[in-house]
């Protein structure tokens, strides 16, 4: 069993993590770690794809990395987007939710001016 | 079984422990420094790959940055009241299952990639020599794909545009709030006062080889950005007004002046974002040159957050 | 020569792995923060310093030896401030509560 | 020798990894940034030792990157806890 062969497992392993906790916790903030995870998962599976690209001198296939270094800066530019909705979200009402009944019910107070 | 693999193996779990506790973990701010640590470890894991470009990216900006962005956004959101109800037992198991395939499909696809793997290693090698470079990633981020980096340049100004967009209107045009306390320790004025000339000699320094060796402009840029963010913690300086022409401009740049080159072309080359032989590095390194102060001063930017104060007379 | 330089990298890199687990016996053993923090900013540093020193006479090129103590000196600064900075919290909040 | 190195590589790596049990038990948040910390200086120790170890190309680069930037989480948690990035006359408290 090679190196890549087992970051391709780790890379498989993270989205399955991440794509539950995407489904099944609340918090958004959480949600946002979620998605960090499954994306670094498949940026693992990319990143075996360019180890086994590896041809006579060269150590790797460059395509692939180029495309990863390009995705975790835009991830980065999403997740800092994510996180400014929260915080005004939280600024304007005093909490975070995802939850559509929660803005509804007629006895919380909670609700901006 | 050898050591490197004993390595690799307890990595690996390492990693994945950590990916669990960020998930599982009760506290936000908890998972959050579970993720920071995983962010840290990956960085190792892209060295093994043989990814040291990915690894300083990842370095950079999924440990440093992110982790800067993330732990300001959960000491702040971890104080409010918890507002939703934990899912049922059949959501979860539904979940859990759905996962269990998903990650089960992706690992049969890793086990049984095609073999030879296709590899556009010598492709991109032969044309290398046209371009002046030696390092076959920055290669293919600035000459053979070119246009898609130009346009994930775009997408991080238009990243900026949209945060800022969420403040008030009456904030419009002013400065984000700052991201130190009013009166820093004096430890963290003096870290910054030493870092931060360091950190610049190094992330130029990173720019400027990834010509031949890894680095490049996100790597480099991501180092400043991280260099101007620790001098804002410290309050040696202050975030600037978005409404500020010359800060507009300057997040532009990047984009704007790899546009400019690949619309010029079809006159110097003979074809859209086409380099003119024997000038491609020079030109290159221009581009770059460009694309590294965007990224330095989008980052921080994003961090920063949307405008909280009026703009100033 | 070779035998004495592989010798002095195996005693520094072998002392560094030393403090490390130190470092991490501290961690986990001391009873409050603030002696956590003591233990944890002496010994970390000290590890990666007698690492950084046993893998100097391996290193390829002058840069490269240079960027290593380069890198030392940069964990030293920030591992030292943000001891400062974590005691300091620490004291604030003890002085709060 | 390339053995001795992957083996402090491994040792130290498992060391600091046994060390994020504070991230688990805690107890303040100050104790789980601490064993970050630790993680982040034990990292570049081992990712050193194993560069060594293979002789990948860059690895300084890596471990400089890392090293500049091993500070940073913890310089954002005592920032943010000490009250920054607040709104200073938004006026809505």
């Amino acid at each position: 069993m090679s190196p890549p062969i087992i970051a391709g497992f780790v890379g498989a392993g993270l989205v399955g993590l991440g794509l539950y906790a995407l489904i099944v916790n609340p918090e958004p903030l959480k949600k946002l770690l979620a998605f960090n995870l499954i994306g670094s998962g498949v940026f693992l599976v990319f990143g075996i794809v360019a180890r086994r690209g590896a041809v006579g001198v060269f150590p790797f296939d460059p395509v692939p990395q180029a495309m990863v270094i390009t995705g975790i800066v835009v991830a980065f530019a999403a997740s800092a987007l994510a996180v400014a909705l929260m915080l005004r979200l939280a600024e304007e009402s005093g909490r975070v939710t995802l939850d559509p009944d929660a803005w509804t019910k007629p006895d919380d107070g909670a609700e901006g001016p | 079984m050898t050591l490197f693999d004993a390595l690799d193996l307890a990595l690996a779990a390492i990693v994945l422990g950590l990916a669990a506790w960020t998930i599982a973990a009760r506290e936000v701010f908890s998972a959050v420094v579970g993720y920071v640590a995983y962010g840290l470890l990956l960085a190792i894991v892209w060295v093994r790959l043989y990814a040291p470009d990915v690894a300083l990216t990842e370095a950079a900006i999924g440990s440093g940055v992110t982790g800067v962005l993330l732990v300001a956004a959960s000491t702040r959101l971890g104080r409010l009241p918890k507002a939703e109800a934990p899912p049922g037992a059949a959501l979860k198991i539904a979940a859990a299952a759905l996962s269990l395939i998903v990650a089960g499909l992706l690992a049969a696809a890793v086990l049984y990639l095609p073999d030879p793997a296709p590899s556009l290693a010598p492709e991109a090698d032969k044309d290398l020599a046209a371009t002046g470079l030696g390092n076959a990633v920055t290669g293919v981020l600035i000459a053979y794909r070119s246009f898609d980096t130009m346009l994930e340049k775009v997408v991080l100004v238009l990243a900026v545009v949209g945060v800022w967009s969420v403040a008030p209107d009456r904030f419009w045009g002013g400065a984000p709030a700052p991201l130190g306390p009013a009166a820093p320790e004096a430890a963290l004025v003096f870290l910054a006062r030493i870092l931060a000339p360091i950190g610049i000699v190094i992330g130029v320094q990173m720019f400027w080889v990834g010509a031949d060796d890894p680095g490049g402009a996100f790597q480099g840029g991501a180092i400043l950005a991280a260099m101007w963010i620790i001098v804002m913690m410290a309050r040696l300086a202050e975030p600037p007004r978005i409404g500020s022409g010359w800060l507009r401009l300057a997040l532009v740049s990047g984009p704007a002046v790899f546009l400019l080159v690949g619309l010029a072309g079809p006159l110097m080359a003979g074809s859209f974002f086409a380099f003119p032989a024997g000038f491609a590095k020079p030109l290159i390194l221009f581009i770059e040159a460009f694309m590294v102060l965007s990224i330095a001063l989008t980052l921080p930017l994003l961090v920063a957050g949307p405008p909280s104060r009026e703009a100033g007379p | 020569m070779s035998l004495a330089v592989d010798l002095f990298s195996l005693l520094a890199i072998g002392a560094g792995v030393f403090f490390f687990l130190a470092g991490t016996v501290a961690l986990l053993r001391f009873p409050d923060s603030l002696s956590r923090l003591h233990a944890l900013t002496k010994s970390d540093n000290l590890g990666l310093g007698l690492v950084v020193l046993g893998l100097l006479p391996r290193a390829g090129t002058p840069l490269s030896a240079l960027k290593l103590i380069v890198l030392w000196g940069l964990v030293q600064l920030s591992s030292a401030s943000v001891a400062q900075l974590v005691g300091a919290a620490l004291r604030r909040r003890g002085a709060a509560e | 020798m390339t053995d001795a190195l992957l083996i402090a590589a491994g040792i130290i790596l498992l060391t600091v990894a046994v060390g994020l049990v504070r991230v688990l038990y805690g107890p303040r948040d100050v104790d789980r940034m601490m064993a970050v910390q630790l993680l982040g200086t034990g990292g570049i120790a081992a990712l050193l030792l194993a560069a060594s170890a293979t002789g990948v190309a860059g690895v300084e680069n890596v471990a400089l990157g890392l090293a500049l930037l091993s500070s940073f989480a913890s310089v954002a948690f005592i920032t943010a806890s000490t009250g920054a990035g607040k709104p200073e006359q938004t006026g809505d408290q």
